[in-house]
C-alpha cells in the first residue's frame, strides 16, 4: 500500500534527534538525561510503529521506502539495539567525559540512516542511508576527543570507512553500468539474465561486496574493526558491533538470496563468499586467541560472528540469518554493557588482568557477563547456541558440508577466548582492587534485558521464530 | 576536436593526480587536486552533463577544496609530508595500480562494444535534471538533508570548544 | 564522438591512482583527498554508463555522490583537526596507539 | 493429569540451582543443608522410576511430549532400562557428592551448589532426551558448570585442566553437532517433516556409506566423552586437578554419557558403519584397557592413578558393549553403575585424604591406616569393587563384560582378561604405598580418622556395593527387555539394507514408511509448526 | 540331616558382619569366643550333614541348594547354589575342623596383638570364603570363594601390614593369584560358551555327552589348572606361598598349608572329569606337580626360617596331590589333602608355638636344644614330621604311598621317581628342622631366652588334637595291601570322582613300592641325622664345596630376582617410558601442539595487524584485487 505512513519511523527518530538537538542548548549539562529519556520514549514510539505496520506492507516513494514484514523486523531489531545503548551510555557519557548532547543526536540519526537502509532495495538510497549512518558514526567514534585513543580510531574509522565508500560507489556505478537500474531486484534480474555486460555487473557486485563486506567486517576488508572498537567510546563499539553489522547483512540478504536463486549465473559469487565466510570465520577467531584487551577480544569476535552470518546468506536461509542477527544483538550488547559496568570515573577497566576475581567480587555482573560470553560460544541453553544451530543447520541443507566444520572447529577455537574472560574473572585471584561504580541503574537495566533476551532466544524462541518467519514468509523484500 | 579535448582533459587530470601524490607541500596538493577536478568538470561536460559539470566546478574545485586549504592554512604544516620514501611501498604502489587497473579493464571487456556505439544526441537539460530530482527522486533527496545535518553536528561536536564544568 | 569506453577507462586509471594515493601518501589530509579523488573517478564512471544508458538517473546519482562527498569531507576535516589538536601532527604513521 | 515426574527429576536440581541465587551466600550451612535436602529430594522422587518401571517393555516410559521450539525441536523424555539406572546413579551420587564437599569446599560455596546442580540437571536431561536437539542441549551445557568447577575449585594446573577438558570434549561434540544437521536434513527431505526424535531415526535406514561419517561424528564425540584411547589425556588433568565433588560426578557419571551415547545414538542408528568399525573399535578398546591399567601403575599422584584406572575401566566398559551381545551390554551397563560407585568411592577416599593433608602425592603417605583404621576398611573396599573382587558389584560386571567379549572375540577377551591382573597391581600397589608400611611422614600422624559425616557419606555406596554384588537381579532384570530390544535394532538394519544393496544405485536412505505413518510424530510436528 | 547344609558358611559370614558392624566396642573375650563358635558351629553342622551324606544313597547327589538366582544376563546364568557330594563334604569338614582348632590356637597366639579383632574378623571371612569356594554348586560361585580366599589371603598375610615385606608379601600373594584366576575365568568362559552353564553336574553330564572336543577340553583344562597353580603356588605362580609366611603363623597353618592352597587341588579333583577326559592335561598336571614336588622340597634344604622351610614344604606336597590328580587317582590327592592338612598345620602351629616361645625368632640357626623347655610342642612337633616324611602308619605314609603307587600303576615312572626323590627330600629336611630347632647345642640370643616358655594350654591343646589326628587321619583310606575295600575314603569319593582309576598291580609290586617309600623316607631321617646330629661340619663342608650350588639353592634359583626383572620391572620401566615419551609426548604433544599450533597462526595473523592505516589499506587492496582476480579468472 503506497502511504505515507510508510515514513513513520524514519521520521519519528529524525524528529527525535532534531529535537534533542535543540533542547540540548536549552539544558543545563547535569540535565543532559532528559535528552536520553527523550530519545528512549521516541524510540518506543518508533517500535510500537514497526509493531503497528506488522503485516501491513506500507510503501511510498515508488516502492524506494517500503516497509515489508522483514524490513520492519529489521528497523526493531536496529532500534532495540539503540534503545540499549542508549541505556548503556547513559552513566557511562558522563563517566567518561563525553556527556555531549549531541551524542544522542548522532546516534538517532544513526539510526534512521540504518533505518532508510533496510526499508529501502535501491541501492542509491541504500548508500545514502549506510552515508548518514557512516558520517554519524565517524563523529561517534571520536566522540571522547580528550582520548588520543578515540581520536585515533575516529580518524581511522573515517579514512578507511571513505575508502571503502569509494570502492562502494564505483561498483555501484559498474552495476549501473551493467543493468541500467539501481534498484535491486532489476539489478538482479539484470544481472541472472545473462547480459552481455556479464562480467561487468560481476565485478560490480564484488565492489559492492567490498563497501559491505567493509561495514560488517568481514576478512581481509576487517582491518580497521579492532583499532575502531577499541578506541571508541564502549557503547559506541556496542552499537557498531550490532548496527551496522545487521544493515549490512540486511543489505547482502537482499541482493544474495535472490541472487543465489539462480545457481548457474551466480557460482562465482557464491565461491567467494564463501573463501570470505571461510577465513573470516577462522582468521578472526584465530587473532582473538592472542589478544588481552577485552573490548579487542569482542573485536575479533564479531569479526568472527560476521564470518557465521556469511554461511546463513550461502545458506540462503534468511530466517536464521535474521535469527542469528537477533540474538546477536542480546549477547554482544549485554557483553559490551558488562564491560562498561566495570568502569569507574574515568577510567574503564579493559584489560584482562582487569577482570582477575571480578566474577565474585561482583557477582551479579559477573555471572550475567559469563552468561554473554557462554553465549557468543555458542553453548546452550543460550541463544548464541540457537542461533548456531539454526545457520549451521541451515548450511548442511544447503550442502554445505564442509563450510559448517570449518565453521565449528572456528568455534571451538573462539570458546578458548571466550572462557578465557571467564578464567580471569572466577579462576584467578585478583592481583589489585578494582573499583567500579554501581550506581548504574540504566546500564543494569539493560544488562537485564540482554540477558532476558538471550535466555528468552536460547530457551523458548518459538515466539520470536514465528515473527521471523512471517517476515521471511513476504520475501521476495 | 572532442578527442583532442578529451585526451587534454585527461592527460591534465591524470598528471595532477601523479603530482598531487609526488608533491611535498600540502598547498600544492590541494591546488593539483583543484586542477584536477576542475578537468574532471570538463570531462563531464563532454558527458553531456552541464549541471553536474557546473556542480562539479562548484562545489568540489570551489567548496570542498577551499574546506581542504582552509584545514591545511589551520594546522599550517606547508612543509608537510611527502609520499612514502621506501622503495618498496613505491613499487608495491605501482604492481597494485597495475593491477587494480589491469582487472578492472578487464572487466570492460565485453563492454567495450555496445556503449561505444551508443551515441545519443542529448540526455536533457537541467530542468529535466530538477524533475527528476523532485519526483524520481525525492526521497534520496531529502535523505541528502538528514546526511548533511548529521554531517554538520558530527564536525560541530568534535571540534567545538569545550564547555566549561 | 569520443568512445564511452574511453572515460570508462580514464575512470578506472583515476580509481586506481586514488587507491595507490591512499596508501602512499603520509598525512591524514592526503590520504583524504585521495579518496575524493576516487569518487570523482566513480561519478566520471556513473556519467559515462548514464550517457551510454540515455537516462538521467545516472547524473541525479553523481548528485548525490557529491553531496555526500562535501558532507564527508566537513565530518573528517573535523575529525583530522581533532587529531591534530590532540596529537600536533597530521602524520598518519603516528596514529598506531592500537594494533595487534 | 499425570505428574510429570521424569521432568521433576530433571529440573528440580534447575529449580534448587535457581533458588540459590536468591539466598545470601554467608549462610553457607543453610546453603549446604538446603542442597542436601534438595538432593535427597531428587533421588527419592527418582526412586519412584525406579518402582513404577515396568520391565516388560523396550518402549520408552514416563514419557513426556511438547511442543517446544518447533522444526522438529520437541520437547521429548523419556526412559527405558537403560537410562533408568544411570539416572539412578546420578541422583543416588548427588547428595553423597554434596556431603563429601562440606568442609572440603569452603569458599565460594554457594556458586559451588549451583554448579552441581546445574550439572546435575545436564547430566540426567542427557540420559531423558529423545530428541537430538534435547539431547545436544544438555550435552553441551553439561560443561558449562563442569568448567567451572574444575576451575574455579581446583588444583594448581586447574585452568589448563579445564580448558583442555571444554575443548576437547567440544571438538567432538561440534562435530556430532555436524552429523545432528546433516540427519536432520536427510530426514527432511526424505518425509518433506522436520523431526529431531530418535526412534524417527531408529526408523531411517542410512545408506552404510553415509553411515560411516556420521558414525565418525557421533563416536568422536563419545568416544573422547568416554574417554576411549588415544583421546584420553584430558581425563587425567581433569581428575587431578577437579574437586573431589567434580571428580566424583566427573568419574562416575560423565564418562558413562560416552558410552551411553554409543547405547542410545550411535548403534541403533548406524549399525552397519558399527560393525564396519568394529574390529578398530575393539582393538583400540583393549589398548585402552592395557595402556591404562601400565599407566595406572606408575602414576605418582593417586588421583591421575584413578584416573587412569578409569581409562582401563571404560576401555572394559567399552569393549563389552561393542560385544554386541545380551551379556556384553548388559555386563557393560551394569559395569557403568558398578565403575560409577567404585571410582567415585575411590575419589572421594582420596578427597578424604587430600582434606587431610592437602597432598595427592602417593610417596607423602604411608602407614595411614594405622592412623585411620575405619578409613582404611571403607578404602578397601572401594579398590576391591574397583578390583573386581566377587561378592562385590565390579565382578558381577566385569564377569558379564568379559563373558561377552569373549563370546564375540577370544582374542581380545584373553587381552582384556589382563585387566582384572592390572587393576589389582595398581591399586593394591597404591593401596600398600599409601595406607600400609610404616608411618615415614609425621603429617599422617595427626590425621583423624573419619567423622560421622565421612562415615555417613561413604556407608550408602559401600552397601550398594555388596547389594550389587550379591544381588545383581535387582537391576539386571530391568534391563534385559531394553537391551534386548536394541540388539535388535542393531541386528534388524543390517538384514534390511543388505536386501536393499542388490540394487546398483544404493539410495543414501531408506524409510520404513510405514512404521513412520503409523507414528504420529511426524504429523504432530508438522501442526505445531 | 542334610537340610541345613548350606547354612555351613553363613554362619562363619554372619559372625563377620558382627565382627566388622560392632568388632570394635566388643571385649576381646568375646569376639574369640564368638569366632570360635562360629567355626564350631559350622564343623558341627558338616558333621551332622556328613552323616547325612552318608546315608544318602548315590543317586540323590549332589544335594544342592539353591540359594537365589544370581547373575542372569543373556545365556550367562549362575545362580548363588550350594551343594553337599562327598568332595565338598570332606573340604568342609577339614575347613571347618582344622579351623576350628587354628581358631582356637589363635586365641592363645594372638592373646596380644592389637589387630585382636580383625584377625578374627579376617579368619572368619576365610572360613566363609572356602567354605563357599568348596561348596558352590557351579564354576561362578566357586570362583567368589577362589577369590574371597584369596583376599583374605592377602589380607592376612599382610595382618601386620605396618611391616613393608608384609604388605609386599600380601600385595604379591593377590597379584600371583590373580594371574592365576585370570586363565581360570577365561576356563570358565570356555565353559559357558560351549556348554552354557556353570553348573558341575550339567558340565560333567555334557563332556559325557560329548559336548566339547577332546582338544577344547585340554585347552579349559589348562586354564584352569593355571588358576590352580596360582591359588597351589605350583610352578610357575608358586613364589607367593614363601614370602606369604610374613602373616601370623596360625594364618600360614590355615590358609597356607591347610586349605587354601590347596583349593587348586580340590578343583581339579571337581573337574576330573573334565581331565580326565583331556588326558593330555592330566599329564602336564602330573608333571607339574611332580617337577614342582622336587623343586620346592630342594629350596627347602637350604632354608634357615623355620616357617619358609614349612612353606617350601607346603609347595613339595601340594605337588604330591597334583600328581595324585595328574594320574587319575583323584581320590588319592583328596586323601593326601586331608591329611596333609592335618599334619601340615601340625607342624606350622608348632612351629607357632616354637616361634611364640622365642618372641618371634625364626631363624632356626638361633634355635637348638629347645626339646627340653618346649615339652609339649616338640613331640607334636615330631609326629608332625614323621607323619609327613612317610615312616608308616602316620597318615602321610598313607596318602603319599597311594599317590605314588598310582603314579607307577599308570606307567608314570618318571613322575613317581620324582616323587620317590622327593620323599627322601622331604624326610631329610624336615629332620634338619628338628634337629636344629630341638637338638644339638642353644643357639638362642639372650634376649629370647629370658621369655623362653611352654605355649599356653589355648596353643598346645589343638597341637594335641591335631597330632592326635595326624597319627589316625590316614587310616580312613588303607592301601590294597593291608585289605581290599579298606579304603573308605577312596569309596566315599566314588560318586564324584568318575571313571576312578582302579589300581591294578600285584600284591608283590605294591609291597615293593611300599617297601622302597619307606627306605627313602628313613634314608632321608637318616642322612639329616648325620648331617646334624653325628657330623655338623658335614654340612659345612658341602657349602664349602659347592658355594655355587648352594648359593642357588639358598636363593631360591634366583626365581624371584627372575621374574621381578622379568615381568615386574620390565612392566614398570617400560610404562615409565611410555608415559613420558608416549602418553605425555606424543599423544598429549598432539593435544598440546595442535593448541600450540593455534595459537601460532593466531600470532601471525595478529601480526599483520599494525596498526597503520596505509598497511590497512594495504592489505584491503590485496583484498579486492585477489577477489578480483578470483571473479575474473
Amino acid at each position: 500500500m503506497n502511504t505515507i505512513y510508510a515514513l513513520f519511523p524514519v521520521l519519528i527518530i529524525v524528529a527525535a534527534s532534531l529535537l534533542v538537538m535543540i533542547l540540548e542548548v536549552f539544558l543545563k549539562r547535569e540535565d543532559r538525561s532528559y535528552l536520553a529519556y527523550i530519545s528512549l520514549l521516541f524510540l518506543i514510539a518508533a517500535a510500537a510503529g514497526c509493531v503497528k505496520f506488522w503485516d501491513k506492507g506500507y510503501s511510498y516513494f515508488d516502492g524506494n521506502l517500503s516497509l515489508s514484514n522483514l524490513s520492519l523486523f529489521f528497523c526493531f531489531i536496529l532500534i532495540i539495539a539503540t534503545f540499549l545503548v542508549i541505556l548503556i551510555s547513559m552513566k557511562y557519557l558522563t563517566l567518561q567525559n563525553a556527556n555531549y548532547g549531541e551524542y544522542y543526536v548522532l546516534l538517532l540519526f544513526a539510526l534512521s540512516g540504518m533505518i532508510i537502509m533496510v526499508s529501502s532495495s535501491d541501492l542509491i538510497v541504500i548508500f545514502l542511508g549506510l552515508e548518514v549512518l557512516s558520517l554519524s558514526s565517524y563523529a561517534l567514534a571520536g566522540l571522547r576527543r580528550e582520548d588520543e585513543k578515540s581520536n585515533e580510531a575516529a580518524v581511522k574509522y573515517f579514512l578507511l570507512g571513505s575508502f571503502a565508500s569509494a570502492f562502494l560507489v564505483f561498483g555501484i556505478a559498474f552495476l549501473y553500468g551493467a543493468t541500467q537500474a539501481t534498484a535491486i531486484p532489476s539489478i538482479v534480474e539484470g544481472l541472472q539474465s545473462g547480459s552481455s555486460f556479464g562480467t561487468l555487473g560481476l565485478v560490480g557486485l564484488g565492489l559492492v561486496v567490498i563497501g559491505f563486506g567493509f561495514k560488517v567486517a568481514v576478512v581481509p576488508f576487517h582491518m580497521w574493526t579492532p583499532d575502531v572498537y577499541q578506541g571508541a567510546p564502549t557503547p559506541i563499539t556496542a552499537f557498531f558491533s550490532v548496527g551496522p553489522k545487521a544493515v549490512g547483512f540486511a543489505v547482502l540478504l537482499r541482493i544474495f538470496i535472490p541472487y543465489f536463486k539462480d545457481a548457474l549465473e551466480s557460482q562465482l559469487m557464491f565461491g567467494l563468499l564463501w573463501i570470505i565466510a571461510a577465513i573470516t570465520m577462522i582468521a578472526g577467531n584465530l587473532i582473538a586467541l592472542r589478544q588481552t584487551n577485552v573490548k579487542r577480544i569482542l573485536a575479533y569476535s564479531s569479526i568472527a560472528h560476521a564470518g557465521y552470518l556469511m554461511v546463513a546468506i550461502l545458506a540462503q536461509d534468511t530466517q536464521s540469518l535474521v535469527f542469528y542477527l537477533t540474538a546477536y544483538l542480546f549477547m554482544n550488547i549485554g557483553a559490551f554493557a558488562a564491560v562498561i559496568a566495570l568502569g569507574k570515573k574515568d577510567h574503564e577497566y579493559l584489560e584482562l588482568e582487569d577482570y582477575k576475581g571480578i566474577g565474585f567480587r561482583y557477582p551479579w555482573i559477573g555471572a550475567t557477563f559469563a552468561v554473554f560470553l557462554i553465549s557468543l560460544a555458542g553453548f546452550p541453553p543460550t541463544g548464541g547456541f540457537l542461533a548456531k544451530f539454526y545457520v549451521f543447520s541451515a548450511a548442511v541443507r544447503q550442502g554445505l558440508v564442509s563450510l559448517v566444520i570449518i565453521g565449528v572447529l572456528a568455534s571451538l577455537v573462539s570458546v578458548f577466548y571466550y572462557l578465557r574472560i571467564i578464567i580471569y574473572m572466577y579462576m584467578k585471584e585478583p592481583s589489585y582492587d578494582v573499583e567500579i561504580n554501581i550506581d548504574n541503574p540504566s546500564l543494569f537495566l539493560a544488562l537485564f534485558l540482554c540477558l532476558y533476551g538471550v535466555l528468552q532466544l536460547g530457551i523458548f524462541p518459538g515466539n520470536i521464530l514465528v515473527l521471523i518467519s512471517q517476515a521471511v514468509a513476504a520475501l521476495p523484500f | 576536436m572532442a578527442h583532442f579535448l578529451f585526451f587534454l582533459l585527461a592527460i591534465i587530470c591524470i598528471a595532477s593526480v601523479l603530482g598531487m601524490i609526488i608533491s611535498k607541500d600540502q598547498a600544492y596538493t590541494a591546488l593539483f587536486l583543484i586542477v584536477a577536478f576542475v578537468c574532471m568538470g570538463g570531462l563531464f561536460g563532454l558527458l553531456e552533463a552541464p549541471f553536474i559539470a557546473a556542480v562539479q566546478i562548484i562545489i568540489y574545485a570551489g567548496a570542498i577544496m577551499i574546506l581542504f586549504i582552509f584545514v591545511v592554512m589551520m594546522i599550517n604544516l606547508r612543509k608537510g609530508v611527502g609520499p612514502e620514501k621506501k622503495k618498496w611501498t613505491m613499487y608495491f604502489a605501482v604492481v597494485i595500480a597495475a593491477v587494480l587497473v589491469v582487472e578492472l579493464v578487464l572487466t570492460l571487456k565485453g563492454t567495450l562494444e555496445p556503449i561505444s556505439s551508443a551515441a545519443l544526441e542529448s540526455l536533457g537539460s537541467p530542468t529535466d535534471l530538477g524533475r527528476l530530482l523532485f519526483t524520481k527522486y525525492l526521497y534520496p533527496f531529502e535523505i541528502t538533508s538528514i546526511l548533511i545535518i548529521a554531517a554538520l553536528v558530527g564536525a560541530i561536536v568534535l571540534v567545538k570548544k569545550r564547555d566549561k564544568e | 564522438m569520443i568512445p564511452l569506453n574511453y572515460f570508462l577507462v580514464l575512470s578506472i586509471i583515476l580509481f586506481a591512482l586514488g587507491a595507490i594515493a591512499f596508501f602512499v601518501k603520509r598525512d591524514l589530509i592526503t590520504q583524504f583527498m585521495a579518496i575524493e579523488i576516487m569518487f570523482n573517478a566513480a561519478n566520471l564512471a556513473f556519467l559515462a554508463f548514464a550517457k551510454s544508458a540515455g537516462s538521467l538517473d545516472g547524473q541525479i546519482i553523481v548528485f548525490f555522490v557529491i553531496t555526500v562527498a562535501a558532507a564527508e569531507a566537513a565530518v573528517g576535516l573535523a575529525i583530522i583537526l581533532l587529531i591534530f589538536r590532540q596529537k600536533k601532527t597530521i602524520k598518519s604513521e603516528d596514529i598506531k596507539l592500537m594494533k595487534g | 493429569m499425570e505428574i510429570p515426574i521424569l521432568s521433576i527429576v530433571t529440573f528440580l536440581p534447575l529449580a534448587g540451582a535457581l533458588l540459590f541465587i536468591f539466598v545470601n551466600r554467608d549462610k553457607e550451612n543453610l546453603l549446604r543443608y538446603l542442597a542436601l535436602i534438595i538432593s535427597i529430594a531428587t533421588f527419592i522422587v527418582s526412586l519412584y522410576l525406579y518402582f513404577n518401571f515396568n520391565a516388560q517393555t523396550p518402549d520408552p516410559q514416563f514419557v513426556e511430549k511438547g511442543p517446544w521450539i518447533g522444526y522438529g525441536i520437541n520437547y521429548h523424555i523419556g526412559i527405558d532400562g537403560i537410562s533408568l539406572y544411570l539416572i539412578l546413579l546420578t541422583t543416588f551420587l548427588m547428595p553423597i557428592v554434596i556431603l563429601s564437599s562440606w568442609t572440603y569446599i569452603q569458599k565460594r560455596v554457594k556458586e559451588y551448589l549451583i554448579f552441581m546442580f546445574l550439572l546435575q540437571t545436564g547430566i540426567v536431561g542427557v540420559f531423558v532426551s529423545l530428541n537430538l536437539f534435547l539431547f545436544y542441549v544438555f550435552w553441551e551445557a553439561m560443561l558449562i558448570p563442569m568448567y567451572f568447577l574444575i576451575g574455579i575449585w581446583g588444583g594448581k594446573r586447574k585452568i589448563y585442566a579445564t580448558v583442555k577438558f571444554v575443548l576437547f570434549t567440544m571438538l567432538g561434540s561440534l562435530l556430532m553437532l555436524v552429523a545432528i544437521f546433516y540427519l536432520y536434513n536427510l530426514f527432511y527431505k526424505a518425509t518433506g517433516t522436520y523431526s529431531l526424535n530418535i526412534f524417527d531415526y531408529y526408523r531411517m535406514i542410512l545408506n552404510p556409506s553415509v553411515q560411516v561419517w556420521l558414525f565418525l561424528a557421533f563416536g568422536l564425540a563419545f568416544a573422547i566423552k568416554i574417554p576411549m584411547f588415544p583421546f584420553h589425556t584430558w581425563l587425567p588433568d581433569a581428575h587431578v586437578e577437579a574437586p573431589t565433588g567434580g571428580s566424583v560426578v566427573l568419574a562416575a557419571v560423565l564418562l558413562k554419557l560416552g558410552a551411553y551415547g554409543f547405547l542410545r545414538f550411535a548403534f541403533p542408528m548406524f549399525p552397519d558403519a558399527l560393525q564396519k568399525f568394529l574390529p578398530i573399535l575393539g582393538v583400540l578398546c583393549v589398548i585402552g584397557i592395557i595402556y591404562g591399567g601400565l599407566m595406572a601403575l606408575i602414576q605418582k599422584d593417586v588421583k591421575s592413578l584413578v584416573a587412569y584406572s578409569s581409562v582401563s575401566h571404560m576401555g572394559l566398559i567399552m569393549l563389552a558393549i561393542f560385544a554386541l551381545n545380551m551379556e556384553g551390554i548388559v555386563g557393560g551397563i551394569y559395569q557403568m553403575l558398578n565403575h560409577g560407585l567404585s571410582t567415585g568411592a575411590l575419589f572421594l577416599c582420596v578427597g578424604i585424604l587430600y582434606e587431610r593433608s592437602h597432598t595427592r602425592m602417593i610417596k607423602d603417605f604411608g602407614g595411614v591406616s594405622k592412623q585411620m583404621p575405619i578409613f582404611s576398611a571403607f578404602f578397601m573396599v572401594c579398590i576391591l569393587s574397583s578390583v573386581g573382587l566377587p561378592g562385590l558389584n565390579g565382578f558381577v560386571g566385569e564377569i558379564l563384560c568379559l563373558f561377552g567379549v569373549f563370546k564375540a572375540n577370544k582374542i581380545l577377551a584373553i587381552l582384556a582378561v589382563t585387566t582384572i591382573i592390572l587393576a589389582a597391581a595398581y591399586l593394591l600397589w597404591m593401596f600398600q604405598r599409601v595406607m600400609q608400611g610404616p608411618i615415614t611422614n609425621d603429617r599422617v600422624r595427626s590425621f583423624k580418622d573419619l567423622n560421622l559425616r565421612e562415615i555417613i557419606f561413604l556407608t550408602p555406596i559401600v552397601i550398594l556395593m555388596f547389594w550389587m554384588g550379591i544381588y545383581p537381579q535387582t537391576f539386571l532384570r530391568k534391563m534385559d527387555v531394553s537391551v534386548a530390544n536394541l540388539l535388535n535394532q542393531v541386528n534388524r538394519k543390517e538384514v534390511i539394507f543388505t536386501k536393499v544393496k542388490k540394487e546398483n544405485n544404493p539410495p543414501s536412505y531408506i524409510l520404513m514408511e510405514k512404521e513412520i505413518k503409523k507414528d504420529s510424530t511426524a504429523k504432530e510436528d508438522k501442526e505445531s509448526q | 540331616m542334610t537340610d541345613y547344609f548350606w547354612l555351613i558358611p553363613f554362619i562363619p559370614a554372619l559372625s563377620t558382619l558382627i565382627l566388622v558392624l560392632f568388632g570394635q566396642k566388643l571385649p576381646k573375650k568375646y569376639v574369640s569366643f564368638q569366632a570360635c563358635f562360629a567355626v564350631f558351629a559350622s564343623f558341627a553342622i558338616s558333621v551332622i550333614s556328613f552323616i547325612g551324606l552318608l546315608q544318602t544313597s548315590h543317586e540323590h547327589l549332589p544335594i544342592i541348594k539353591n540359594l537365589f538366582s544370581w547373575i542372569h544376563a543373556g545365556s550367562f546364568q549362575a545362580d548363588l547354589a550350594l551343594q553337599l557330594d562327598p568332595l565338598s563334604s570332606i573340604m568342609t569338614l577339614v575347613v571347618t575342623g582344622v579351623g576350628f582348632l587354628i581358631h582356637v590356637y589363635s586365641v592363645g597366639y594372638m592373646a596380644d596383638d592389637e589387630g585382636y579383632t580383625r584377625y578374627f574378623t579376617y579368619l572368619n571371612l576365610f572360613t566363609f570364603a572356602m567354605l563357599i569356594l568348596v561348596m558352590g554348586s557351579n564354576l561362578v560361585v566357586m570362583f567368589v570363594g577362589w577369590e574371597g580366599v584369596g583376599l583374605c589371603s592377602y589380607l592376612l598375610i599382610g595382618f601386620w601390614f605396618d611391616k613393608h615385606s608384609a604388605a609386599n608379601a600380601g600385595k604379591k600373594a593377590f597379584i600371583v593369584n590373580r594371574i592365576g584366576d585370570a586363565a581360570f575365568l577365561l576356563g570358565i568362559f570356555f565353559i559357558f560358551t560351549h556348554i552354557g552353564s556353570g553348573e558341575f553336574s550339567v558340565i560333567n553330564a555334557a563332556i559325557g555327552g560329548g559336548a566339547i572336543t577332546q582338544g577344547l577340553a585340554t585347552l579349559i583344562a589348562i586354564l584352569l589348572f593355571v588358576g590352580a597353580t596360582g591359588k597351589s603356588a605350583q610352578i610357575p605362580l608358586y613364589i607367593w606361598l614363601p614370602d606369604a609366611m610374613e602373616g601370623p603363623t596360625p594364618v600360614s597353618a590355615l590358609i597356607h598349608a591347610a586349605t587354601m592352597v590347596t583349593a587348586g587341588v580340590y578343583m581339579v579333583a571337581r573337574m576330573n572329569v573334565l581331565f580326565t577326559f583331556s588326558g593330555s592335561a592330566n599329564s602336564l598336571v602330573a608333571i607339574i606337580g611332580a617337577v614342582t614336588a622336587v623343586f620346592a622340597a630342594t629350596m627347602a634344604l637350604t632354608q634357615n626360617d623355620i616357617k619358609r622351610v614349612l612353606a617350601y614344604s607346603t609347595i613339595s606336597q601340594i605337588g604330591y596331590m597334583f600328581i595324585g590328580c595328574g594320574v587319575g587317582a583323584y581320590a588319592a590327592g583328596m586323601f593326601h589333602l586331608f591329611t596333609h592338612a592335618f599334619f601340615k598345620s601340625l607342624l606350622f602351629l608348632a612351629a607357632g608355638s616354637v616361634i611364640h616361645a622365642l618372641s618371634g625368632e625364626l631363624n632356626m640357626q638361633k634355635m637348638g636344644g629347645l626339646r627340653k623347655y618346649l615339652p609339649l610342642t616338640y613331640p607334636t612337633f615330631l609326629i608332625g614330621a614323621i607323619a609327613i616324611a612317610g615312616i608308616p602308619f602316620l597318615s602321610g605314609f598313607f596318602s603319599k604311598d597311594a599317590i605314588l603307587t598310582s603314579a607307577y600303576a599308570n606307567g608314570q615312572y618318571l613322575v613317581w621317581a620324582l616323587g620317590i626323590f622327593c620323599a627322601v627330600l622331604t624326610a631329610f629336611y624336615m629332620f634338619r628342622l628338628i634337629f636344629l630347632t630341638f637338638f644339638g647345642n642353644e643357639r638362642l640370643e639372650p634376649e629370647a631366652k629370658k621369655h623362653l616358655h611352654e605355649s599356653p594350654p589355648a596353643m598346645t591343646i589343638p597341637l594335641v588334637l591335631l597330632a592326635f589326628f595326624s597319627i589316625v587321619a590316614g587310616y580312613v583310606g588303607l592301601p590294597v595291601v593291608v585289605g581290599k575295600d579298606l579304603n573308605f575314603f577312596g569309596r566315599f569319593l566314588e560318586p564324584v570322582i568318575h571313571q576312578a582309576h582302579e589300581v591294578h598291580l600285584s600284591l608283590g609290586t605294591e609291597w615293593m613300592l611300599i617297601l622302597i617309600s619307606i627306605a627313602v623316607a628313613v634314608t632321608g631321617i637318616f642322612i639329616a641325622w648325620v648331617f646334624y646330629i653325628k657330623n655338623p661340619k658335614i654340612p659345612k663342608n658341602i657349602v664349602a664345596r659347592f658355594p655355587g650350588l648352594y648359593k642357588l639353592l639358598y636363593n631360591k634359583y634366583y626365581v624371584d630376582e627372575i621374574y621381578n626383572t622379568l615381568f615386574v620391572n620390565s612392566t614398570i620401566k617400560g610404562s615409565e617410558i611410555v608415559y613420558d615419551h608416549f602418553d605425555l609426548k606424543v599423544i598429549d604433544g598432539v593435544v598440546n601442539g595442535s593448541a600450540k599450533t593455534t595459537n601460532f597462526f593466531g600470532k601471525v595473523l595478529s601480526y599483520f595487524q599494525t596498526g597503520y592505516i596505509k598497511d590497512y589499506a594495504l592489505i584491503f587492496l590485496l583484498g579486492v584485487i585477489l577477489l578480483l582476480g578470483y571473479l575474473l579468472f
